[in-house]
């Protein structure tokens, strides 16, 4: 994401509507764009969702097997997460290996997951220390206009949410929904000059200073956090915007039922 | 090969329905994602296909330059779970391959000497896979290219051809290409009916092979005129969005 | 998790023999590595850090160069032998995740304007590793930039506050963070208590959180002053080193 | 392959030259350059074969081990083809991972062998599931004077030939002769101006618009194609190439017996 | 270490010196730098040591873990040697994977300690065929002014002999120090004009034409050499080093006892 | 290291029957790939070796221009197929530590001052390895030079001396070395004897070491012989041919 630059101009524009408390896309600071969540849209994948936050978009998918457990976890499944920026989302994205942008956004991302217990990895042993199911989480950005973070979690929550485990492909019973325990839903709010806003576009998210992504549950418990860019935030704004993520997933949290 | 296994029935009818000259059923919607210069979506039976195009625009690593010309540069790409069994991520020598193939056939038809120096890159982007992946990837980027307002001679419809219990097939699914005894996917500029891309896999006589190129020429000109729709309706979305304002 | 394990006592005691609040014995040492611009040594528990500086130098590759200011590149590293189980030597996504955090929250104190073009690198080695090594890497190399003569606004301390047996404790050691519930590191600028380091993972109320954060700045605090005092140390050494010649 | 560009003047001269059905270095359009093939030319490797076409010079070495067979295919043993053109070979070619124009041939010269069944994979097997004969095929460009495809095919179909599968060494019996189904033989017909020529060299391999490979057996059957560049071929200059290929494939068949 | 260039200046300084018997340091040619030795400064580590040769400072772990051993050595344990030039170390190191000296390193360091025979190996047989010792030797560069070689190769020899093999963790009996057999010793040495000096500087390395490095062993026998840069040596001043060698490699003996 | 396993018989024959200090058979030829700037085969026992040379040419990368003089690039590389357990396609370490000290070893004979800037690029390829390589590369290497017209001080002949059963044993084969206790490959500059390579593997006391270094000098003079022949061979031919025309 390097290479672009947005200019003065557009940057001075951004500013002074929100000194105004105003955006380019006619949001207040603390509206959320548009969010379309698809589910099933991949036949191949045993969950699959395809989410839009405006004109950002994001393809999840997940697919099962069998393997061995890791030996410090005889009795947990597996969950692997991939996030590539494929150069088809954006000019600045190039092929290649993932740079650190799209490593730190996996990471995120998968801690989101990981760490709220979403997913219930006990269930998903089959045999301790010899068999469980391992769970193969890729995201693709499509189509990139800022806060992927938001909008690849929640498109990884929700093919997780949707997803049959193929047990009876595999000879292990019948087919079953992945075991889910909750349901977190991730919120970015960006800083620029010190207005607080949520779900940057890609040009706000250029020209913001800093950034905090904050995930959430159902009871507005903090399940993870990320902050990042080289500005600050004072324990006040933190304060805030952790409130401001369990406002705003608990109304993204409608959209995925 | 296994002799048991029936591909084609009594009355002629394959496994999904078709007769041996029938393409599978096919969408194609242009202007799909607002970033890129030129996009395409495509379905083909099972296959999930977007297609985005950048370009002409600064060609890096530099010294891949032409001061002639402009030059393709396609990457195809297998999501993970566009297959039953996971792909990893990234690409690979089959991806490789077939990216350079697709980039030539591209080339035959963009005028790519009016943009000398510039890169013309097109990536593909395989979500759901059933057979003939190349065939659609390229169907759809020529679409996507003309979405982005590319110079062309033509579009470049493709398709393949196989053979499967001893009959030629017109662009068969998963379950005949598992079974199947030879594939031919070709590729043609419709106004000339020039070929700009060929493989073949298999085995095939020359009776076959070049029964074969006739029906699958036959089928991109099929195709072709569903690409054109595409545009059709894009161009006329367009028009009204226009109006609209 | 398990019930049965015991991270605090009766009487408030952790595993260490510290209270909830304590932060593990720290040592800072700056100016430890001849070539270096700055570099600095720090043990903090079990944990042994290395960090040094080079630059303001020339930027490589070149097209990471930034025409209004410095970049600040920092390389974060585990060394093999560092763990209990021997890590594969090289970068993994988890040192370039943490390598990026860290880049950030010292770009937020160097007065990188001061110098277009060029790179700013800093390197952290992991020797021995206890949890909370990302906290006392960035720690380290603050007092390392400010070795180098780096124009900066302030140090950065640096430190987590943990959660285990539905605690918070400061600065968690390996054996609690193996049984934690959270995990929150977090850095400040002391002059404005700015948060410039913030990450969490595990399960924190609101109310635990903003606990957890007046404790971690407080902490940090405690730590600048150490900063301060290595720095102290060493510029008495040079006085004196000055004085003798 | 990217960095040489053939002089205008070369180019014209090699397009004036055809016009009047002559090639610079004294061919007829159709005709092959000399071809010498030379088996059983390395020791250390189960089978071998050196082979020049004019000045483009290739090695190909079979080496076999025991391993485990892939679980879709059991009972059938293991091919890899790899293809490798050294810096060696030719002034553009350069160290480093395969580049698309190795890949390419490489992919093109292992589906001639593999598409064509001419190794008889099922009688690879030792213990169906467990044990089957892994063919590591490995191909060396030597000096590049253009047509590898065809060169890089003859030399591995000849070094399978005289292949010898070292039983005795792995205490599986008998050292046995590799088991050949068929001799599929590469034809590669270049296309400048609108004259097909066979064998392109180097220089004639820049100035051509279009490449045809087409590989066929003893009966005159297909059995792989590749077009390559980005000019095209009428459906009738792809018949007569497909002829073409036929008739020289046979003449090339007859010198390796 | 390509970037660096001694300026003229400093190159006819050093040369100047070296006429007198001098060096920029006040030692003599055959002389060597303060020596220190640290072990057992990593608890993580089965046997570690820091090593300083004037400014040059070297780390050196070792750690253990139960594996299977090579197919060809069924009775052997496994040295497994890496050396990493991390660019803390000096302003010409950079990221990323080793490069032709890094390797060179590893490679002389490795073959002094596996040539020598320092480390039983045998000993470290836990089952024929199934279960050996497997032991990673890393070697860190923290600092470098010159003779990387000499220090690396003490820092590893002071951690192979202070290590204990963690045969507990691994429910294998007590913990028991590894079975060493021998103390090589290595000593650089490089020509400057025509002027042999031991245990060369950054600078010095600089403007040496060649570089002849030694490893000796107890009874002054040759363990492993390797001659380095495009400057040569005369058959008499070869036989001149390795007597050096000898007398130098006593004197380094002594430190780590 | 096994006693039962002779290498050398009651009078002083050899597994292969040489004498001690015999060379294996060797045989050079110039000028043998049509591409390469200079070339050289080389066969010595079963090793199979050929050797090219391009330039001086523009170094690439850029960087790695010396502004005083060439640089000598050599990759040296074993073919899959050429020992017995195949060898997986592309550089390991063993191949990047003998390819930096073969180019160091021709760097000293080149008059690389001639051509700041360029580089001269050195490729060995090993087809049949049978102990000994990298000796027979280098001794190949410098004939390849020689056949590109290379401004040289000499050629550089290289060989190895061995120990096995106690004796010193000149050019171990691959069985020797199998079971040999040292192994010490050199090369010289003969018209001085001054030794541009050098390694020892293994256990040799002083005495050994002179007596072998003694043995491995005399070695590389006949080799020395052999190169020169090749040279005149292939100058010879190359008259031959100018008159034929």
């Amino acid at each position: 994401m390097s290479r672009s630059v947005v200019s003065e101009i557009r940057r001075n524009h951004i500013n002074e509507l929100l000194r105004k408390g105003a955006r380019m896309d006619g949001r207040g600071p603390l509206e959320l764009r548009d969010i379309s969540v698809e589910t099933g849209v991949i036949d191949t994948a045993e969950g699959s969702a395809r989410v839009r936050y405006g004109d950002t978009e994001v393809m999840a998918g997940v697919k099962m097997a069998i393997g061995t457990p890791f030996p410090d976890t005889p009795d947990k499944g597996v969950l692997t997460t991939s996030m590539e920026l494929i150069p088809m989302a954006h000019p600045d994205f190039e092929s290649g290996p993932p740079g650190g942008d799209a490593i730190e956004l996996a990471r995120v991302v998968d801690r989101g997951i990981r760490e709220s217990g979403m997913v219930d990895v006990e269930k998903l042993c089959i045999s301790a220390g010899e068999e469980v199911w391992m769970c193969f989480l890729d995201i693709y950005a499509l189509n990139y206009d800022g806060n992927l973070f938001d909008a690849a979690a929640l498109a990884l929550v929700s093919a997780l949410k949707t997803a049959m485990a193929p047990a009876s492909n595999f000879d292990k019973g019948e087919d079953f929904p992945l075991p889910i325990s909750c349901l977190p839903v991730t919120v970015t709010v960006a800083k620029i000059e010190n207005t607080l806003i949520v779900d940057p576009t890609f040009d706000e998210d250029m020209v913001s200073s800093a950034r905090l992504t904050v995930t959430t549950d159902e009871n507005g418990d903090i399940r993870a956090m990320q902050k990042g860019k080289s500005g600050s935030f004072t324990v006040d704004e933190i304060s805030e915007i952790v409130d401001l993520a369990r406002e705003k997933g608990e109304e993204i949290r409608k959209i995925i039922g | 090969m296994d002799s048991d296994i029936v591909m084609v029935d009594d009355k002629g009818k394959r496994v999904d329905g078709r007769e041996a000259n029938d393409l599978r059923p096919m969408k194609i919607e242009a202007g799909v994602l607002p970033n890129a210069d030129g996009s395409a979506y495509l379905e083909i039976g099972k296959n999930k296909v977007l297609a985005a195009v950048y370009g002409p625009r600064e060609c890096h690593p530099r010294h891949l330059q032409d001061p002639t010309k402009a030059i393709v540069q396609c990457k195809y790409n297998m999501q993970s779970y566009s297959v039953s069994d996971r792909k990893r991520p990234g690409p690979d020598r089959r991806s490789a391959e077939i990216s350079k193939i697709i980039s030539e056939a591209l080339e035959s038809v963009i005028l790519t000497e009016l943009f000398p120096r510039a890169s013309i890159d097109v990536y593909i982007e395989i979500m759901q896979a059933n057979a003939g992946t190349r065939c659609a990837g390229l169907t759809a980027a020529s679409v996507a290219l003309a979405d982005a307002g590319m110079p062309m001679r033509d579009l470049v419809p493709s398709v393949a051809v196989g053979k499967a219990d001893g009959k030629l097939l017109l662009d068969l699914n998963k379950e005949e290409d598992n079974f199947g005894e030879a594939d031919l996917p070709l590729a043609i500029i419709p106004k000339t009916d020039e070929v700009v891309l060929l493989q073949m896999d298999g085995h095939m006589t020359k009776e076959e092979f070049d029964s074969a190129m006739k029906t699958g020429v036959a089928a991109c000109h099929e195709i072709y005129e569903m690409q054109k729709d595409a545009l059709r309706r894009r161009y006329s979305v367009g028009e009204e969005e226009e109006v609209e304002e």
